[in-house]
């Protein structure tokens, strides 16, 4: 997880490794200290809405099982944060702050933007009627193609051939759109990971697979998973690059998400990139207690021990971005969920998502009549 | 229209089905067709020739041997809004591409409330009879009328092959096609297709009507009922053949009317036994027809075994003419 | 017995499962378990808890999520004459190993002849009531009925569970096991389970004898059936409930039996309506007790639509005591 | 196609790829001259085999479709000739005669021995009751536990997992088989070849992947099935060595297949082999003429053009094996099919299918009843 695990695999051969290397790390120098401020603010915010999600859990006012995106951010924000509002993008299980990270630069309450509203997300958590779907699927499983997020099953890995028909159309009209699907390091074994990604090589879509690689699969280590050295390695066997990048560094996700991206709209295809990171949890809130029984807690501090916020509040104080005082003013790094408390974060995204959850809770139910509709499409006009 | 002018107008299943394709093609430039060997080759058994040469290679794809992505890169396309006709070779791969049909597909309407539609078309060759074994030979409808959400369609004649493969094009929603390999290029049933041909889905077409018996019935057993109708009208007994052509949804009306005039009913389905189509109008027409009942009503399908390759076997096991009569005369005399 | 060793003695559903797994494990050194976080973890509900302690990684293997490749080694293993438990974590991911189990495992018996039998059992938590959405409350077990060469059950109580599970994993087919996860852990069916309990697979079992009007169900609908039938009891309607358990092979004689007593049926199963496996059971009912109907078999099933998540949807859809005493009272007032 | 395509990817740091590359090429030396002469007569075997099935195809007097395996004999013979009697393999639909070469050496007619006898095959070919699985299932879909040959079903890949569960078998017992499973360049696409050369990876079995990439997946290119450069670059993907043979060089395709071999006895898992061929016909005997719409013809004469039974004669005669007489005795090589004649092979091979043909046309069909049998197997004992 080291900076120095950054590494890009490159096969086409009119793009020298070299080149690509200086490429892959330069997209960073266009952010503007606005923009910095921005990415800063949105990390807050991932980690708010989850640490808030976390406390609702445990309090039992939700259903339906939580997967922690905590000591993830860095991989949502910095794969979102420089992608058109037109793109598209498939978020998986833990990736809950992506629907409304996508576009989130256009204002986190503009009605007209291309990702959901923090309120949209909340009503889904809280399965009501005001959810895109209406609550009828749980959690994750939503989507909006107005808004360019697919609605995914809960079968790992199946959004990719999705992903892929998008990237065809976009083909098939000449627009130099992506689809960004997201998938853990454990979904790389499903069958159709490779049909789909196979599909997007040969036709050189404009699809980029993220790869969360947190180490973990529920129970199940990665080396019981992925036999490569590396899961960036499984981009070799379509002949595409696979980028390396650390999970917990949000401006190396960015510069490699940027490089893909900019790739993929020049009609070069699909790239796989692998974020390195570490699952701080459970696999989901019910298995944050048998998680220690599989999981050595060296091993669990050890991978919990760089947090996403820390490492860019660093590096903004680095670039004279931040002042240390303005860095310390919030705090949430380093702490478990359940330890922080609002005066870690700034008040915005506190009230941010107290608006939001008071949405939620007092959005009513669906009625159950719905339960039987839309199960055909009426003959359209 | 002389004799000679109407014989030339005939035309086969497999014409009626291209006929489909070609014209949705040409009037929605939107639509794309996607599956193994359809391009180049123009698809095993030719149903798609002629169409990448008119359409080109980029609405109409090769697809690698990919069934499961088949079918997710249709969905992705029918999000955008285009039609989309995906084909499995035979319809026996279909169960590769399982996962996307019953889980992605199907329920995409609803999981998103009524806001995003599939108009995806799953079509390919299917049926016994033809000495293809159990791989090449598969009518497996039930899996997927058992999967809410989709259509379920087999035709089995050329002018519904053409119908309702229109319709079904036009579908917005997942319809997964069964087309009757063995029906293909059968000459003895090739007939005029009138032009613009639409048949609505859920609609069932009475394929001969009668007094005594009414057999339910799709695909290629179609003709076995006929046959058998034919076979026993001789025997005093007037049977009424129901040719369902739409399993979803599926046209309850149609057989209930015939019920309640024959009172008797016989449903053949050339899938296995178990909970195959068969099993399903049985119960519907307990549900809604029970008093008009006066005789048990009977299955006549497949045993419950896969298809076997060698003829005899194949035979053993497939419902047949004679099967078809036995069951007939059985409620008949009951 | 004392009370409190009779107490203690009272086990819940997952127990009898593992230890149907623990002894057969220990009994037979050749049987590999293979399925997504069973070992390390103990399984995603703790049915194999303990088996990768005591039996090692190798012969419990922690599989890449890969439901296909799990279904295919476990027919490679299988036919080295192992038995192999594969599990899925949720039997709603059986769809992705769909075509493993339906065109290889199901099917190799028949195709060589008898030469190849294949000792699995797959198993997964299934079922709804729990608020699971559509890919975590799926009864999908019509597809297998459907297909020949798989044997398919269902145990709805704790000693069942056990016995039916031990049965599955002698028995030489390949069985689809179908445990109902909401019924795991749930205190008020806890119950002693004999020594070395073996349920024979093919054998329904009456859970509550009656006069008056069958009911054949199995899974958790049982539940809900026998409290329909005591809500019942006091309307002076004597309901018998016959709880499956084996739908491949089913005991068609048990069933058979009772409606011969009662003359009145309801069916119900919990999967989506259309081709479900109530269908097949009104099917056959009809070939073999037609005379013995006094009205007409009902079904009470899910609607045809996906297990919606919220709670409310959830409920309108799945049957309900309600929709049960509902249609018996309908075929007890025929 | 050229022999210096030859080139091994040897990701096991253990086995440096000059060794490798030596190795590779060293298992040839090791044949005796009288190995030499059972190969070459298990190549004629092979074509007169495909050549009798094509001409009795023709003339009506079989059912099913028959997928040529001309021209791709060195394929067959150079992969099974070196293995165990105790290996398995599972061979598909253009791999018919696969059937019987295993441990032919043991003897055409041993009944003992762990191959399919040349009659049982055409049994099979003739659908009686005298094949493996007494014809239940058509042609290449046979299989024989006792033999070491997985039943395959038609779906393409669809063995790979199955031979990786008899893999993990020997494991499991400390038994030192090999797996060999065949597929087309077109079969790669599919996600059940991902899942299990992913398991057979992680886990190191001795599972053997060949790819006879003949160009064509029936109507469509490999260039549309696999993105990569080299089919073999497959194997880059689950870290395992990924071989190229020359599959018209039946010797290199021994040398290549030995080295996979040897290395998975070991215990360090499988390998994946890339066969160069071409497919001689249409996809099948039904696809002869329409081939010809989607096959320039220069490109199928250029494809032929290099024989395998020609391009092994030399071999034997550089070696002094063979003088040029000998090996102008019989000369099948560069002939379609239909043009050739008895005379072109020895006669044994000859006397040896005349056999087995009148053996499969006097058995008898299977009887009817059968057709219900074998669904479930009783209780075992
Ligand atoms: C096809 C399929 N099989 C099994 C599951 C059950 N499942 C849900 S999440 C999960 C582990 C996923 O691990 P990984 O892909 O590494 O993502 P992570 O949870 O670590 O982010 C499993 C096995 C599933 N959702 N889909
Ligand atoms: C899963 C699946 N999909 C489709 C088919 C139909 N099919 C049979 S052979 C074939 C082409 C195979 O090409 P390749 O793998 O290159 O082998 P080759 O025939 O060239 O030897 C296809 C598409 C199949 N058998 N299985
Ligand atoms: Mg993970
Ligand atoms: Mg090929």
């Amino acid at each position: 997880m080291a900076k120095d695990s950054t590494t890009v695999t490159e096969p086409d051969s009119q793009a020298p490794s070299t080149e690509t290397q200086s490429a892959a790390n330069r997209a960073r120098d266009l952010l503007t200290p606005e923009d910095h401020l921005e990415i800063l603010r949105q990390l807050y915010l991932t980690r708010y809405f989850d640490v808030r999600l976390i406390k609702e859990k445990r309090r039992g006012r939700l259903r339906g099982t939580l997967y922690s995106s905590h000591n993830q951010e860095a991989i949502l924000v910095g794969t979102i944060f420089g992608l058109r509002p037109t793109d598209w993008l498939s978020p998986i299980h833990r990736d809950m702050p992506a629907f409304f990270l996508k576009d989130l630069k256009s204002g986190w309450d503009d009605p007209n933007r291309m990702g959901m509203s923090i309120q949209e997300v909340c009503a889904q958590v809280w399965g009501k009627a005001t959810a895109p779907g209406r609550a009828r699927d749980n959690w994750s499983h939503i989507g909006d193609a107005e808004k360019g997020i697919i609605c995914s099953t809960s079968m790992l890995a199946g959004t990719i051939p999705v992903a892929a028909g998008i990237a065809y159309d976009f083909k098939l009209r000449g627009f130099d759109g992506v689809v960004l699907t997201y998938n853990g390091e454990g979904a790389t074994a499903q069958g159709i990971f490779h049909e789909a990604i196979n599909f997007a090589a040969i036709h050189k879509l404009g699809v980029i697979t993220i790869i969360e690689n947190n180490q973990w699969a529920y129970g199940t280590p990665v080396e019981l998973e992925c036999p490569t050295k590396d899961v960036a390695d499984r981009a070799k066997g379509y002949d595409i690059p696979g980028l390396i990048a650390d999970g917990q560094d949000v401006l190396d996700v960015y510069d490699k998400t940027m490089w893909a991206v900019e790739r993929a709209r020049r009609g070069k295809g699909p790239s796989l990139i692998e974020c390195k990171t570490f699952r701080a949890y459970g696999h989901g809130d019910h298995d944050d207690d048998r998680a220690a029984k599989y999981r050595n807690s060296d091993d669990v501090d050890k991978g919990r021990s760089r947090d996403p916020i820390a490492v860019y509040k660093a590096e903004l104080v680095r670039l004279g971005i931040l002042s240390q005082a303005e860095a310390d003013a919030y705090k949430p790094e380093g702490k478990h969920a359940i330890e922080t408390t609002d005066e870690d974060f700034p008040p915005a995204v506190v009230a941010a998502l107290k608006e939001a959850v008071e949405f939620a809770v007092n959005s009513p139910m669906p009625e159950p009549d719905e339960a039987f509709r839309w199960v055909f499409a009426e003959d359209q006009p | 229209m002389s004799v000679v002018a109407e014989q030339a107008a005939k035309k086969n299943y497999l014409a009626g089905l291209r006929e489909a394709l070609l014209e949705e093609m040409e009037a929605r430039p939107d639509m794309v067709c996607i599956g193994e060997d359809i391009g180049l080759l123009g698809g095993a058994f030719g149903v798609t020739e002629g169409l990448m040469e008119r359409y080109g290679p980029q609405r109409v794809i090769d697809a690698p041997i990919s069934e499961a992505a088949i079918v997710g890169v249709a969905i992705g396309l029918a999000m955008q809004g285009r039609p989309v006709m995906a084909e499995m070779q035979f319809i026996d791969f279909i169960s590769c591409g399982f996962d996307q049909i019953v889980n992605n597909a199907a329920t995409m309407y609803y999981r998103t409330a009524g806001k995003v539609n599939l108009p995806i078309v799953i079509r390919g060759p299917s049926g016994g009879y033809g000495g293809g074994g159990p791989y090449h030979s598969q009518q497996n409808e039930a899996w997927f009328a058992h999967s809410p959400g989709l259509k379920v369609v087999c035709p089995s004649t050329p002018a519904d092959a053409k119908g309702l493969l229109t319709a079904s094009l036009r579908d917005p929603n997942p319809v997964i096609f069964y087309e009757v390999k063995e029906l293909y290029r059968k000459r003895d049933i090739e007939e005029p297709i009138p032009d613009n041909h639409f048949v609505p889905l859920g609609s069932a077409s009475i394929r001969r009507p009668g007094n005594d018996v009414t057999v339910v019935t799709y695909g290629n057993p179609a003709y076995l009922c006929l046959q058998a109708s034919d076979e026993l009208s001789s025997e005093g007994i007037d049977v009424e053949v129901i040719d369902l052509r739409t399993l979803v949804p599926m046209d309850d009306e149609t057989v209930i009317q015939s019920i309640r005039k024959t009172n008797r009913v016989v449903v053949v389905n050339e899938a296995s036994r178990t909970c195959g189509f068969a099993a399903e109008v049985i119960a519907r027409i307990n549900e809604m027809a029970f008093e008009y009942l006066d005789a048990p009503p009977l299955r006549v399908t497949r045993a419950d075994t896969p298809v076997p390759w060698v003829k005899p076997l194949e035979t053993a096991v497939l419902p047949s003419v004679e099967s078809i009569c036995d069951a007939i005369r059985r409620v008949a005399r009951f």
